[in-house]
């Protein structure tokens, strides 16, 4: 390695770039409830750096109301309204 | 400078939804994009709170070693919740646009009135 | 008596003066000078009110020889109240309404463009 | 006179209306007309309370509340310079006038629902989300903390989004409502990450520590950047102004009267921002290059002033739908405080026109409280316009003032009274804000008086076209709106009449004191840390 | 909404009450672990919202009123509300925690540094944490229902 | 429509930029500047006074975020639940019925 970097160090890393990824997806996806997914996504990778970064009660927060109560309200939203986004 | 990757990725969390709310027209990926700007203020509170070597703020679970900060995550609690009760308010009003104007195109929805 | 002194005390506080440095405004004293000059012109006008007669022809309404339309129909509407005004300045007004679009973006666009001003000049300016 | 002094009245002015807004669905399930009474009573009492506390602190000095501890401990720690662990609420004579106006605007406005709103469904709803928005607004202007701040605005921002929604039948309502959310949401979001910003550096949430901590470092610069235009976009000043117009027009009458108390409450914030929390080199001009930063903030207030003043005219001008007319009025109504603000904040460092700063200052704290109730005052007339004919277009109205003379005669009132015209009291803060301007650069106060005049002809287009003129045959049977209405339009010319026959009084006793208070001249620690810890050693807490 | 197939509802019946009793544990042990009123909150709305989408929202509508929620909702707040009050009463202010110290409900103080985690501790925060925890469940998953029922309504309708 | 976006675009560059900036000048990771409001949360020994001081000694909870949240700054989470109160009645105000 030429970085000389532990496990936590390149964790610290990779998940940034994993959440960033992910809400890139969440705003390219023309599907929206793909979008939807992707926001779920990073919301579970969100909270997994706040586990990391030592807040686990924000990432049991983040895990219930981020990941599942967001996804739930965005995908009944969704439903009453239109699947596809319309393109220009 | 590769430990501050972070905040950087703070950054682009919250310039990728100002960017879904300035440039896309559809008005569900506008709120996708609050979403990511709310989401990356989270991350940043959590992230000015992270101490190098340490252990969260609960003294139930390892004694000794310095601490992470609480305060931010006080915070950031309040804040999940917030983002929440916005969230759901507007995608009611969403969902109310849609019944009344058929579309979710940003542009056709306002229209230029006098 | 010391009800008299208080209400006087009041009375001496709400009548003062409003300075502001380079001049002033008293607005009780605007008022007297207004019911003044009123009294002064509704005299005037009394004078020449004798000669006024009622039912004479100047009274009548003369629209360039057009015949007087009804009573409801006369009344100018408000988007025709000021229209040199208007008119004139249609540019300004097609300006206007371009900038107001009516589309949320927009509205954050322009919370983007005021942030990146106040950025360069406070943030690297000073 | 002695009024009795409670050491927790800060808490309760908040605590009263969240408490009404938790009991009133339960109340409303008993009868509609004690539900109203609950509400009127419950903000009755919060503007009792908001008097004692005027009363207190205007007699003694900046009151301060501590949530939760034994005040001798942040005594100690305030003393020992130990960091400040909870909440406090921080009130001073500005938080004390803008607290003032919010309830005076909430008190009037629930008089008028009463019977402005009798035919709507989910009435209950609507009442408990209005005292929870008078509730956010006193948040907003009692607190002494960042975060709490923020907590209080996103309160008010959501109940006023539901609230401009309430006629969910019409789509424009829904529409505007929706562009509110998105404002205030991004909006709250970046003060949010400013506070995040700050408390990066300096590990504290209080705004008298922060303030006293302030060093102007890059990030410093760019959370204020942050705050600032975020709080300017939620106050309303163009470039950012346009979902203004339509939260205002869109929304019920009574809701807009309120939504002007929140817009002003986000003034409110800017003027936090820019005098107390980043003051501090305020209180030692001469040897401080960072005013630089002031002056060039207050340039930059008063560029968007004028264009904000000119654009609200202009466009004013030519709208037909009379509230949005009103709304881009309030606008231009805005351009004139900012004007007053950013001309004190441009003057104040400089010794020679310093006199002036303070006039300025003092003209634009003067104009918010005319503002707040002229524009009020006009929309409560739009609205019972609405009301009595169910026409919002002023093409289609003429000869009003036959059915409705009371109305009539508070329309021409706020006319006088936002266009400025002697001797209302929008003339006594216009001059102030024209005379002192006048020496920064005459350009600006020509602009200002021109653009008064040019109000006052908007709105004698609106009395012209609305009131004056034929009588309308579809118009027959309209009659003069309610008591309630009228009651509400009466209480708030009374106050716009005393205020515009005794200016001097109002200034003496309430602006002076909170343009004092922004600016503090003097003090080591920071002025306004430096004020708590003397009332708390006086025992003034 | 309309309901799913018969498994998907067996099996969410199964799993709720796990849900729901890990849930509360989170929501009691928040003066200790990882947790409190807000997160054990969420989870139990989460459950909730399981539910919703396994047997349709006009079922779940049928069930739990949005009423009844709503009363629950304020129920939790009014208690979260009178125990700050509690400490304007018999303290000094707002959200002063007077239990403890106490030898009195909840009133033990642990040691310093102390890993034992003692239920009987930290005064107020344990009855905030379960006034705080009824106010989140009940009103996250009124917002659900309220959001599911009205939009699955309108495609009745149609 | 292509011109709105590429005056977009160059204001939205300038700001990407002064946020980057901005992430790159604060703190590096892991290493707070100042921590004294927190270390005072926290906790610790009191050597003047031979005193404890901090969460654990003050409210009595082993959770330091709890008692923050509960006890040092109860009052956000008052708001907080306000806000939760809010967005329901928002709700439930926005789909009601229209006709009694």
């Amino acid at each position: 390695m030429i970085l000389d970097l532990d496990l936590v160090q390149i964790i610290h890393i990779v998940l940034p770039i994993l959440i960033v990824v992910a809400s890139i997806l969440a705003v390219v996806l023309k599907d929206l409830l793909a979008a939807a997914i992707a926001v779920a996504a990073m919301s579970l990778l969100l909270s997994l750096e706040f586990y990391i970064l030592q807040a686990p009660d924000v990432a049991i927060a983040e895990a219930g109301i981020g990941a599942c109560l967001t996804t739930a309200i965005l995908i009944i939203a969704i439903r009453g309204t239109k699947r596809m986004e319309e393109d220009a | 400078m590769i430990y501050n990757i972070p905040y950087i990725a703070v950054a682009a969390l919250i310039l990728i939804g100002l960017y879904a709310v300035v440039f896309k027209r559809n008005l569900i990926k506008m709120v996708i994009g609050i979403t990511l700007i709310e989401s990356g203020v989270n991350l940043f509170l959590i992230t000015l709170g992270y101490r190098e070597g340490s252990i969260a703020p609960i003294y139930t679970s390892s004694p000794g070693g310095i601490m992470a900060l609480p305060v931010p995550q006080a915070l950031t609690l309040t804040s999940i919740v917030i983002g929440v009760a916005v969230l759901a308010l507007m995608l009611s009003l969403v969902i109310h646009i849609y019944r009344h104007y058929g579309t979710l195109d940003a542009r056709k929805i306002g229209g230029n009135e006098e | 008596m010391l009800l008299f002194i208080a209400i006087l005390d009041t009375f001496k506080l709400l009548l003062k003066t409003l300075s502001t440095n380079s001049g002033f405004w008293n607005p009780l004293v605007w008022c007297s000078v207004i019911v003044i000059a009123f009294l002064i012109v509704y005299s005037i006008r009394s004078f020449g009110n004798k000669e006024y007669k009622k039912d004479n022809e100047q009274v009548k309404t003369f629209l360039s020889g057009n015949p007087e339309y009804e009573k409801e129909q006369m009344h100018v509407k408000s988007s025709n109240v000021y229209w040199g005004f208007t008119e004139t300045l249609k540019w300004v007004y097609n300006l206007l309404n371009k900038m107001h679009t009516g589309n949320v973006s927009d509205y954050v666009l322009w919370f983007v463009v005021t942030m990146a001003i106040f950025f360069i000049l406070i943030g690297v300016m000073i | 006179m002695n009024l009795p002094t409670f050491e927790f009245t800060p808490a309760l002015v908040v605590a009263i209306p969240l408490l009404g807004a938790f009991l009133t669905p339960l109340v409303s399930r008993i009868n509609d007309k004690l539900r109203n009474i609950f509400v009127i009573i419950i903000m009755g009492l919060t503007g009792f309370f908001v008097f004692l506390l005027a009363y207190d602190v205007l007699a003694k000095g900046i009151k301060v509340y501590v949530f939760g501890a034994n005040t001798a401990d942040t005594i100690q720690s305030l003393e020992n310079g130990l960091p400040l662990l909870r909440i406090l609420f921080e009130v001073d004579a500005m938080s004390v006038l803008m607290a003032g106006i919010s309830v005076i605007l909430g008190f009037v406005a629930v008089i008028y629902s009463w019977s402005f709103m009798k035919e709507n469904t989910g009435l209950d709803k609507y009442y408990t989300l209005f005292l929870l928005m008078i509730a956010g607004m006193l948040g907003m202007e009692l607190t002494g903390d960042m975060f709490n701040f923020f907590v209080f605005l996103e309160i008010t921002s959501i109940a006023s989004c539901a609230l401009i929604a309430f006629w969910t039948n019409k789509g424009k309502a829904v529409d505007a409502a929706f562009k509110y959310i998105v404002i205030s949401a991004i909006g709250a979001l970046f003060i949010l990450f400013a506070v995040a910003l700050l408390y990066s550096q300096y590990n504290a949430l209080n705004i008298a520590v922060l303030g006293s901590m302030i060093q102007y470092t890059f990030l410093d610069k760019i959370a204020l950047i942050l705050l600032i235009v975020a709080l300017l976009m939620k106050a309303g000043i163009v470039p950012m102004h346009m979902w203004l117009p339509d939260a205002y027009s869109r929304a019920p009458s009574s809701v807009t009267v309120a939504l002007i108390g929140a817009t002003l409450a986000s003034l409110y914030g800017v003027l936090r921002v820019c005098f107390t929390l980043y003051g501090n080199s305020l209180s030692n001009i001469c040897n401080n290059l960072n005013i630089n930063v002031h002056s060039m903030l207050g340039t930059l207030l008063i560029l968007l002033a004028i264009i904000t003043i000119i654009l609200g005219v202009i466009m004013a001008l030519r709208q037909i739908n009379f509230k949005r007319l009103i709304a881009f009025a309030a606008i231009a109504e805005l351009g004139y405080m900012f004007l007053g603000i950013g001309t004190g904040l441009t003057v104040l460092g400089n010794p020679e026109l310093a006199v002036y700063g303070m006039t300025a200052l003092k003209g634009g704290i003067f104009h918010i409280i005319n503002d707040a109730l002229d524009v009020g005052l006009l929309f409560l007339v739009a609205g019972a316009i609405y009301y009595a004919t169910r026409e919002n277009s002023l093409n289609r109205m003429g000869g009003l003032a036959r059915n409705l003379k009371y109305t009539t005669v508070f329309f021409l009132i706020g006319l006088l009274a936002v266009s400025g015209m002697p001797p209302m009291n929008g003339f006594a803060s216009k001059i102030l804000i024209y005379e002192s301007t006048y020496q920064l650069s005459p350009i600006l106060s020509i602009i200002a008086i021109l653009c008064s005049i040019l109000l006052l002809a908007v709105f004698v287009k609106v009395f012209y076209s609305a009131f004056m003129g034929p009588a309308q045959p579809k118009f027959k049977d309209v009659k003069e709106v309610p008591k309630s209405m009228l009651i509400a339009m009466g209480i708030i010319t009374c106050i716009i009449i005393f205020i515009g026959l005794f200016p001097q009084f109002v200034i003496n006793t309430v602006v002076t004191p909170a343009a004092e208070a922004l600016v503090n001249f003097g003090g080591e620690k920071g002025f306004y840390i430096n004020e708590i810890i003397e009332s708390f050693t006086l025992g003034g807490v | 909404m309309s309901g799913m197939s018969k498994i998907v509802k067996t099996i969410s019946s199964i799993t709720f009450p796990f849900v729901f009793i890990y849930g509360l544990y989170v929501i009691a042990h928040g003066h200790l672990t990882p947790g409190g009123g807000f997160q054990g909150g969420a989870i139990v709305a989460s459950g909730c919202a399981m539910i919703l989408v396994a047997y349709g929202s006009v079922w779940t509508m049928g069930k739990i009123k949005e009423k009844n929620l709503s009363i629950l909702e304020s129920l939790g707040g009014f208690c979260f509300i009178l125990l700050a009050f509690l400490g304007l009463g018999f303290g000094t202010g707002f959200f002063n925690n007077l239990f403890v110290g106490n030898e009195f409900l909840f009133g033990e103080t642990p040691k310093f540094n102390s890993v034992a985690a003692n239920f009987n501790t930290a005064g107020v925060i344990p009855l905030m944490n379960f006034a705080v925890g009824l106010k989140v469940i009940a009103g996250l998953f009124a917002i659900v229902l309220v959001m599911a029922y009205a939009s699955s309504i309108r495609e009745d309708e149609k | 429509m292509s011109m709105r976006n590429a005056v977009a675009a160059i204001f939205f560059a300038i700001v990407c930029v002064f946020f980057v900036f901005s992430a790159l000048m604060i703190h590096s990771f892991g290493v707070p500047d100042a921590t004294d409001m927190d270390d005072r949360i926290i906790g610790g020994f009191d050597m003047e006074n031979n005193t404890y001081y901090g969460a654990q000694n003050e409210t009595g909870a082993n959770n330091v975020v709890t008692s923050v949240v509960f006890d040092y700054r109860g009052f956000d989470t008052l708001g907080e639940a306000t806000i939760l109160f809010t967005a329901v009645a928002g709700v439930v105000l926005v789909f009601r019925r229209l006709k009694k």
